[in-house]
């Protein structure tokens, strides 16, 4: 067996190797340096000391100006990494994320790059309620000129996260904070990248397709370790790029079984789900046999109290649901 | 309320001011003792070390009138009158919390007790105090609104934008920043431009008041000052309360940032019992009126943590509740 | 023919008739007073004057502030109008929008609402560029706890913008700065109120059923128009509300004709019309006769140059083609 | 560059200066009357009175340090060497323009001369300089940034966040603020809670400079100062540079908020003829060398508008272009 590592430990391995690659990179956040313990989660633990006050730099908490300055040193030739503590903190630089570094290319003809990484973390399952577990990534993949990326254990996290921080355009990636305790395998190297845009098939099957992505990846694992019980094959999809999603896979996985799910942690309305599900139908209409279901978190906040925080996160039973409602 | 020529509250008030300290910091220890035991898990930001700046407040308030709140808020709740009970339940999440169990420490709410919202986001008790205060201006009822903060918060865009705003419009608002010297585990040297907050009042043309918070008697003198102006039609204060968080950023905090001794000074001058005995000394209260005020105390919050405990847990039904003042379809 | 009068007046006149009839009624954002000549496009002329300083205020330009004092003021028992002058500045306040005016009911336990309406305009047209025209509704149609709500002609604008104001949720109240300058029949009655929720149809027609809403109705109509001189029948939908969408009028009518298409300004990517889209392959899947097609902008910023902002903005020819493409 | 007892720039610089000045007030009326003409329908926001301020800043600038501007910017941009042809070709959306006529007049952008960003969203353009300076001062390029923003930017967010981060981390940026009394339709008192923007600096420990922006000695000195200070590691600078827009906010601006009289004296105190006049008068210039500046300008100004109202469209695949470093496919 591999040897085992946290999410944590593969995010902070990355970023090792990243720093000691290219003397571009550098890291900004609120407590990301030493003196701060090197993140309030230690994600970024030794790197200040061992790569410096000048690129690795514990700031205000002023979300505006973590992000517009990583937007100013990326277009200045350096690769930022700009933490943002928890998700629902984006909304504070949502500005900065949308109205500039996502367009700058653009706006400017190609002149200009803004080839940053903002890593996040959010998700339910703590009790930290309305404010501080919002999965928003559909907000970002609407927004043109952002790629959007997560990935479903410690090596993926580390192969997409080299991946970000050494592409050339703005990249928002999204961290799972119950899954940074959660051990994996380790990647074979620190610095393997695995390529955006390239979903992977996570478990084969042949009768039903799941799409998902992030949490939820292990949660249709579930899901589909039950149907196989039934002898009922699901093939699992973490997209793993939920922009540019990779439509090649996910069409030519679903044109074989004909049935699919998509599943998200983030609410269901007007989420990511919405988009897969419209496409799968637009290119497959005729080869479906079922119409596609889809699973995301009911339309409220996240709400504190355990019972009701279990029942908003979507489980293996609500997969199964959407599996067996494909099966009819 | 105050003697006009020491500027000191009179005796019942110093004695009201005790009772909040004293409730803060025991409801604090069992708070503690009880994520200890794992009986109750939840996050938590412990304000053991803040108690006077909301008891000293607080007096000078009343019921009605607002305060908003953060995270680290439930001295600030505490010290305004969100009842222990409704309080307990909802940090237990259960269905008889101040929330429904919906919100959590986080989000405690209790207009009753003026307690209007209580924040996890930096910063953002500011804008919101400001539209609480707006509306007393415009209905002409009297309120002041609190806005609470932590010394971090003076950073982020929030606290400029609201500090400006209730300057030009004069709102009765007054904004308390709690500067306990860290936000989560950076020192405020580090990242914030200025020596004192209470010099950025300069920027809005507000009057800054820059005060130990820690030291009940000063604390209740800014607040007051503050308070009437606002309620007086004299528009915002700024004040900054220094003070010193005992416990860390959050419940489990392993506290390697800070510096040991400065905390350990910070502890040995605990103002609770540094009030307690001062007020003996100063026969304000005898050793056994201050006992049957802690006794008191000790007796709600283990009631009301016990309670909490048994309370029933909210029904899956109230996903779909109070998103819209009518209930959602589950779809 | 009934009076015509522009969307600038049809806001304006909703304004005064809602401020006179309820005095918890106020407006405030930049310039909208009387000294700065009642809003950058006149939406406001007259109200301070009439209901004076303290209901009526121009802001200082701090967005934050300005919903941050709304979501306060509407706690405390008032019913706010904000004004954010263009949709893209809504990113300044996002915190503010969605941590806390759209959560405050739900984290509250139904203790405290937030009654307030946001009036933002937005829109491509007149060459404003990548920061100032574009549709962000899907964000908020995403976020539990907000209405969002747009309208198709003045009259619209006026008994929906009078709904929004006195409903008590908050409101995301779009509006199109092309159309303030169009013309349109008056309301019945400036205060007249049309519900929240309910869709209109804007055009009957048996084949293909086209859902829309905001600027676009008038494209699809267009669209329709064609389709009529070929025999083929459209109608088109007004959604009028995005959230919540009329579900029931939407999945009736194309349960009969058996077609639809979804439209809309904003980029298709990850927009509204996928929720749209998705929910009707859901519910209707052996009712349809073809895949519901999706139009919508391209996924990138809104361009500058007359061609490209011309190409970008979803025409009739777009939309006809979507409609051909369910009708093969 | 200057002399050392006067501290005044030597001739070239002042000659320098003029040449930015003329070309921006020249450019300036051009576009203002092509737009009357209705030959070229572009939002518009004139500079026009605001001329000396980038003129004096850019002379103490090197090609490649960096400047970050606004909506209103075409004097920023001019006086740090944005080229006409390009320049005029993307107002008209040309696919000659600076940015291949998909950015328009709201977001010039030329790294080649060092301008950065244009920016529509107020505020915006000082954290994204800290940026560009940050990355200055790690790779240790010597260069200085700044910042352009009007007065009532600095009532946003924005402000506060980029200057604190500026001062904290002694970032090589100089923040100029170029208060021209009004944001849109609103007068800068009633929006600002402080009577001079530069009073802000002390809340972040940074030096704060009021100068007439409209005095070009006075306006080079605070810049040369400011971004000294910056390229010798001092940190940054807040300039509040006093000046006055001639045209209203936007082009189409009916000026009905506006009082004629303070107007009219903005204009008769025009500073370009004014310092046009006292070069002449100094001995600095003769008229025949001012106006063979002058009618310089007004020939290239004059081919750039033809070259680019000639030039060809960007074709529309330029939808899937510059979204990312790779095109999309237009699905
Ligand atoms: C906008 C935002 N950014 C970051 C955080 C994460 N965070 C929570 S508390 C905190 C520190 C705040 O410090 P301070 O304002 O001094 O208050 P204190 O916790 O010391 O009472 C941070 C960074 C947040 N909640 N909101
Ligand atoms: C965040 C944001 N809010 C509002 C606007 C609309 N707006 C554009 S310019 C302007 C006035 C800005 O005034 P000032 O900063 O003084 O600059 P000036 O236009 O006077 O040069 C406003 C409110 C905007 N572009 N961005
Ligand atoms: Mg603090
Ligand atoms: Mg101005």
């Amino acid at each position: 067996m591999s040897k085992q590592i946290t999410t944590l430990q593969a995010i902070n391995e990355a970023m090792h190797h990243a720093m000691a690659a290219d003397p571009t990179v550098m890291l900004f956040g609120e407590d990301v340096a030493d003196p701060e313990e090197g993140g309030v989660n230690g994600a970024s633990k030794g790197l200040s000391t061992k790569f410096g006050d000048l690129r690795v730099r514990s700031t205000p908490i002023s979300e505006q100006a973590i992000i517009g300055a990583a937007i100013g040193a990326a277009m200045a030739g350096m690769r930022p990494v700009a933490e943002i503590m928890l998700m629902n903190f984006m909304t504070v630089a949502m500005d900065m994320i949308t109205n500039h570094a996502a367009k700058l290319r653009f706006m400017s003809g190609g002149q200009t790059a803004v080839p940053l990484t903002i890593r996040c973390t959010t998700g339910a399952g703590f009790g930290t309620a309305g404010q501080h577990s919002d999965f928003l990534e559909a907000w970002f993949a609407h927004t043109a000129g952002l790629k959007v990326v997560t990935g479903a254990s410690p090596a993926e996290v580390s192969g997409l996260l080299n991946s970000c921080i050494f592409d050339d355009d703005p990249c928002i990636f999204i961290e799972n904070l119950p899954a940074y305790w959660q051990k994996g395998d380790a990647p074979t190297d620190p610095g393997a990248r695995i390529p955006l845009g390239v979903a992977r098939i996570a478990r084969p099957g042949d009768d039903v397709t799941v799409i998902t992505y992030g949490p939820q990846v292990a949660v249709a694992q579930a899901a589909a370790e039950t149907m196989a019980a039934e002898g009922v094959g699901v093939q699992v999809i973490d997209l793993r790029t939920i922009v540019p999603w990779d439509r090649e896979t996910v069409l030519n996985a679903v044109a074989k079984t004909g049935r699919a799910v998509v599943t998200h942690e983030a609410v269901k309305a007007f989420g990511v789900g919405a988009e897969i599900s419209s496409v799968i139908h637009e290119e497959l209409f005729s080869d479906l046999k079922a119409a596609v279901q889809r699973v995301g978190a009911p339309s409220c906040a996240v709400p504190y109290s355990n019972p009701l925080e279990k029942a908003f996160v979507p489980d293996a039973d609500k997969v199964l649901a959407a599996i067996r409602k494909t099966l009819n | 309320m105050t003697d006009s020529t020491t500027g000191q509250p009179d005796k019942a008030v110093l004695i009201d001011m005790y009772s909040k300290m004293s409730l803060i910091k025991q409801n604090d220890e069992h708070a503690r003792k009880l994520l200890m035991s794992g009986r109750l898990p939840m996050i938590y930001y412990s304000p053991r070390g803040q108690e006077v700046i909301p008891s000293a407040v607080s007096v000078n308030l009343n019921q009605d009138d607002y305060i908003c709140t953060i995270y680290r808020g439930t001295h600030d709740m505490l010290a305004k009158g969100v009842p222990l009970d409704a309080l307990w339940a909802e940090l237990a999440g259960r269905a008889t919390g101040t929330c429904k169990g919906k919100g959590g420490p986080m989000h405690i709410t209790h207009p009753e007790s003026g307690c209007m919202i209580t924040t996890g986001i930096v910063g953002s008790s500011m804008p919101i105090a400001n539209g609480l205060a707006l509306a007393s201006q415009v209905k002409g009822d009297g309120k002041v609104t609190v806005a609470y903060f932590g010394d971090a918060a003076s950073n982020i865009g929030a606290f400029h934008e609201a500090l400006n705003m209730a300057s030009v419009w004069k709102l009765p608002v007054v904004f308390v920043c709690q500067n306990n010297r860290f936000g989560e585990h950076t020192r405020f040297e580090k990242a914030t431009a200025v020596g004192k907050v209470s010099d950025r009042a300069a920027s809005y043309s507000m009057p800054g008041i820059h005060v130990d918070g820690n030291d009940p008697l000063a604390m209740h003198a800014a607040a007051k000052e503050a308070i009437d102006r606002a309620r007086n039609g004299g528009g915002p204060t700024l004040i900054e309360a220094m003070t010193f968080r005992f416990y860390g950023h959050v419940f489990g905090d392993a506290d390697g940032y800070m510096d040991k001794a400065e905390k350990e000074a910070a502890m040995a001058a605990d103002p609770v019992p540094r009030y307690r005995q001062w007020l003996i000394d100063q026969g304000h209260a005898s050793e056994a009126d201050l006992g049957a005020i802690d006794a008191g105390h000790e007796v709600n919050i283990k009631s009301a943590i016990d309670k909490a405990l048994d309370a029933p847990w909210p029904d899956v039904s109230e996903l779909y509740k109070d998103v819209f003042i009518n209930d959602l379809a589950a779809v």
